[in-house]
């Protein structure tokens, strides 16, 4: 077995630079990589690029490097839940590159698969398709989208084991396998880091060799963007 | 005239037995609460549920099961979570049978426009844009008219465009209305509105064949 | 939730007809749809397109269906381990399409996820490649790959549920997820079809919505092609 | 002059620490018997398992857990099984460090031929031509020259192809070769043979720079 583990997120993030490409799991605020964006806003990174569905809210997950101007250019499909990103965007101090949300997932899986470029129908006749080749199959147009490519991509999991091995729970799932493997390294933090061989090999989500650094993180919040529930009867 | 409430009643009406259903923010939202209880229906949610339930009672919220409103949700018995990339391959392989989303505008041809206002809003257009452009199914749920009271239900759009020709119906707070390659065709009124109104508020072109009944509810 | 369950292999098997395509998930006779191959064996159907990884072996699996001359054609990727399959393509009574193991998979997966072609390595300067366009894509090339299309995917997993939920063990898993929902009717047999709700949902392989009927299969049988041990010290 | 276990041996040496490594069928296969032990490194089977094990013992060996040579094996632990999607992102994404496989011919330019040959044989490329089309670093164990007596070390492949310029290094019972822009290049020679023996077994271009130390086993 090859061991992944690294000490703390300090380890985790050695070699990340002004300037780099970085891919970051979640959706909203759920599965987000809460301990390295912390990690990255205590650095003081400066210039990144970020691939990520959203941009957090103004004071938590990604909303944290916004605020401190770290982020040069964003690269999701929905931003709607704040105000700083939309003051940045509209100034024009943010670049931002909108994707389609599913296009956006098969771009990373692209990247992580070896796949440098692939025909979807999202897009087609809009502004996501100027410049961009389309094509004809089957009496369906489609938009030539090609593989992103990064430096980094940090992704959260539930459990995970010194071989990499990661297993998410619920909906916290959504981008972060797809991630794994689609920029040069990978970092991934858990919620529990499991010994060796305590997680069935069928029902591992993301196997290790797509992830290179593997850290136990802390002080998880995950805080409900919209805490919705209905009465007990 | 209805209510967001109302239009969402109507639509549950087009759900029918055995229909997997992705639902947008807003108003198809609540199409979960009105669908009949006799016939068997599963809600995808595109962040990465199938088999979505209803909000959690007090106390029971869950940070990692939301839907892609953000909103705390539950899973039915047979549900299953999933990734992003499996979530598309569900919507953009068309396994989902019918998407029902809201719109800004949508015109006679069936182009939808929902995601951004130049210079002055720009949300994103989430999942919307692999939605309309894979799924067979497409109803827009949505008031007629926007708050200045200008109609939704153009010639043309003048908004960037989600998709091109791909929206089949469209419940309003006034109307049904079906997109055919002659234009907009008025199917249903709603309770208390009459013809005129809607041949009013819609904008462009609306086809209206014999009697036009009036929704049941 | 949808109930996808049928009574038997014969209800499961309703609407199959001579001259269709079907896939058929496995690698070697490991994972194999045993109960549907029977079937089809039994109502002699014919002319039949079989889009599998392997061809079977003489007396078992697709063998069968070799055997008694169902099959028009063979779409593979390894067809080593049968010696009426390679008598019948070298004497041209079967026509047979070799594609990349990885194409192959993928060839399937573009199906269910709805994406009509993409662009691969494999193949490129091959045999492979003839007639296919090829292109450079940050100085390497790729072949452009098609998706299948097929009347019938026939799976087996481990475990399933009525809303057609699947789970598989080991590697049996291979190419029956990448089969379900990439043709018109999927339809999964399983060693035990479990009460809706026992399934854990995050541990589910392939969501219900890719599969059409479901049905509890018999007599597994599970023929081991090299069983190769090692001795206790 | 080695045996199939010799080429095993020494290929083993070219598995370094962290590699996750593919084993072809036959020679291949051996090469997992003879890796450091102090080393990490773990093989993956491109049917769906990563951290394939030994044999199972007698009375062990289950039908579900194979590798792609259809041979009953075990998973170690940290291993982890799954589809074929995901086998050959492994593969195709290049997550894979090694890959080592038979021939039947390799040019002096690196291409591969190992699948079929005309009207006579025709078994499939399986995972071969994803393999030689993606791995960074290809090592081809085989015999220096088939069962007639012909070099398999050619100017050009005679046989259809699996893929072009893709073989780094060849690890024959003769020797151990590079390929290099100018052609092979000599890097060892087995125990007993000479350089001579060498020359007259390969067809291809063949350079030889300096003293061409044996092997060490």
């Amino acid at each position: 077995m090859i061991r992944k583990k690294v000490a703390d997120v300090k380890e985790a993030l050695q070699g990340v630079q002004d300037g780099m490409t970085f891919m970051l799991g979640g959706f909203g605020l759920c599965g987000i990589p809460e301990n390295a964006i912390s990690e990255l806003v205590a650095i003081g990174i400066k210039e990144i690029t970020c691939i990520s569905n959203n941009a957090g809210v103004d004071d938590f997950g990604l909303g944290l490097l916004l605020q401190k101007k770290q982020v040069k250019k964003m690269i999701s499909s929905y931003v709607g839940e704040n105000d700083e990103f939309e003051r940045q965007m509209l100034s024009g101090e943010l670049e931002v590159e909108l994707t389609p949300q599913g296009t956006l997932a098969e771009k990373c899986r692209a990247a992580q698969a070896g796949f440098p470029a692939f025909y979807t129908p999202a897009g087609y006749g809009t502004e996501v398709a100027e410049g961009k080749e389309t094509r004809e199959f089957n009496g369906k147009m489609y938009v030539l989208e090609t593989a992103y490519k990064a430096d980094f991509a940090f992704v959260k999991a539930w459990k995970g084991d010194e071989a990499g091995n990661l297993v998410f729970k619920g909906t916290a799932r959504n981008f972060n396998p797809c991630m794994c493997g689609a920029a040069k390294i990978t970092v991934a933090e858990v919620e529990e880091l499991v010994p060796v061989g305590e997680l069935d090999p069928n029902e591992i989500h993301v196997p290790g060799i797509f992830v290179k650094r593997i850290f136990q993180g802390k002080n998880y919040e995950k805080r409900i963007e919209q805490r919705t529930v209905r009465q007990r009867a | 005239m209805l209510d967001k409430n109302g239009i969402a009643k109507r639509i549950a009406q087009e759900v029918n037995d055995g229909y997997f259903v992705n639902l947008g923010i807003g108003i198809p939202t609540l199409v979960a609460n009105y669908v009949r209880e006799d016939i068997e229906v599963e809600f995808q949610s595109e962040n990465g549920v199938l088999g979505m339930g209803p909000f959690p009672f007090e106390g029971e919220e869950d940070a990692d099961i939301i839907n892609a409103g953000k909103q705390t949700i539950t899973a039915l018995p047979g549900a299953s979570f999933f990734d992003s990339v499996t979530s598309f391959a569900m919507i953009r392989g068309q396994h989902v049978d019918l998407t029902i989303l809201g719109a800004m505008e949508v015109s006679e041809n069936g182009d939808i426009a929902n995601w951004k206002i130049p210079g002055k809003m720009v949300k994103g257009m989430g999942g919307a844009m692999d939605l309309v452009a894979s799924a067979e199914n497409i109803i827009v749920a949505m008031m007629h008219t926007n708050r200045a009271g200008d109609s939704k239900l153009l010639k043309k759009c003048s908004l960037p465009l989600t998709g091109v020709g791909c929206v089949k119906k469209i419940v309003t707070n006034l109307a049904v209305i079906a997109v055919t390659p002659e234009g907009f065709q008025l199917l249903e009124r709603a309770p208390g509105v009459s013809v005129e109104d809607i041949q009013k508020a819609t904008d462009g072109t609306l086809l209206v064949k014999g009697d036009i009944p009036e929704m049941e509810l």
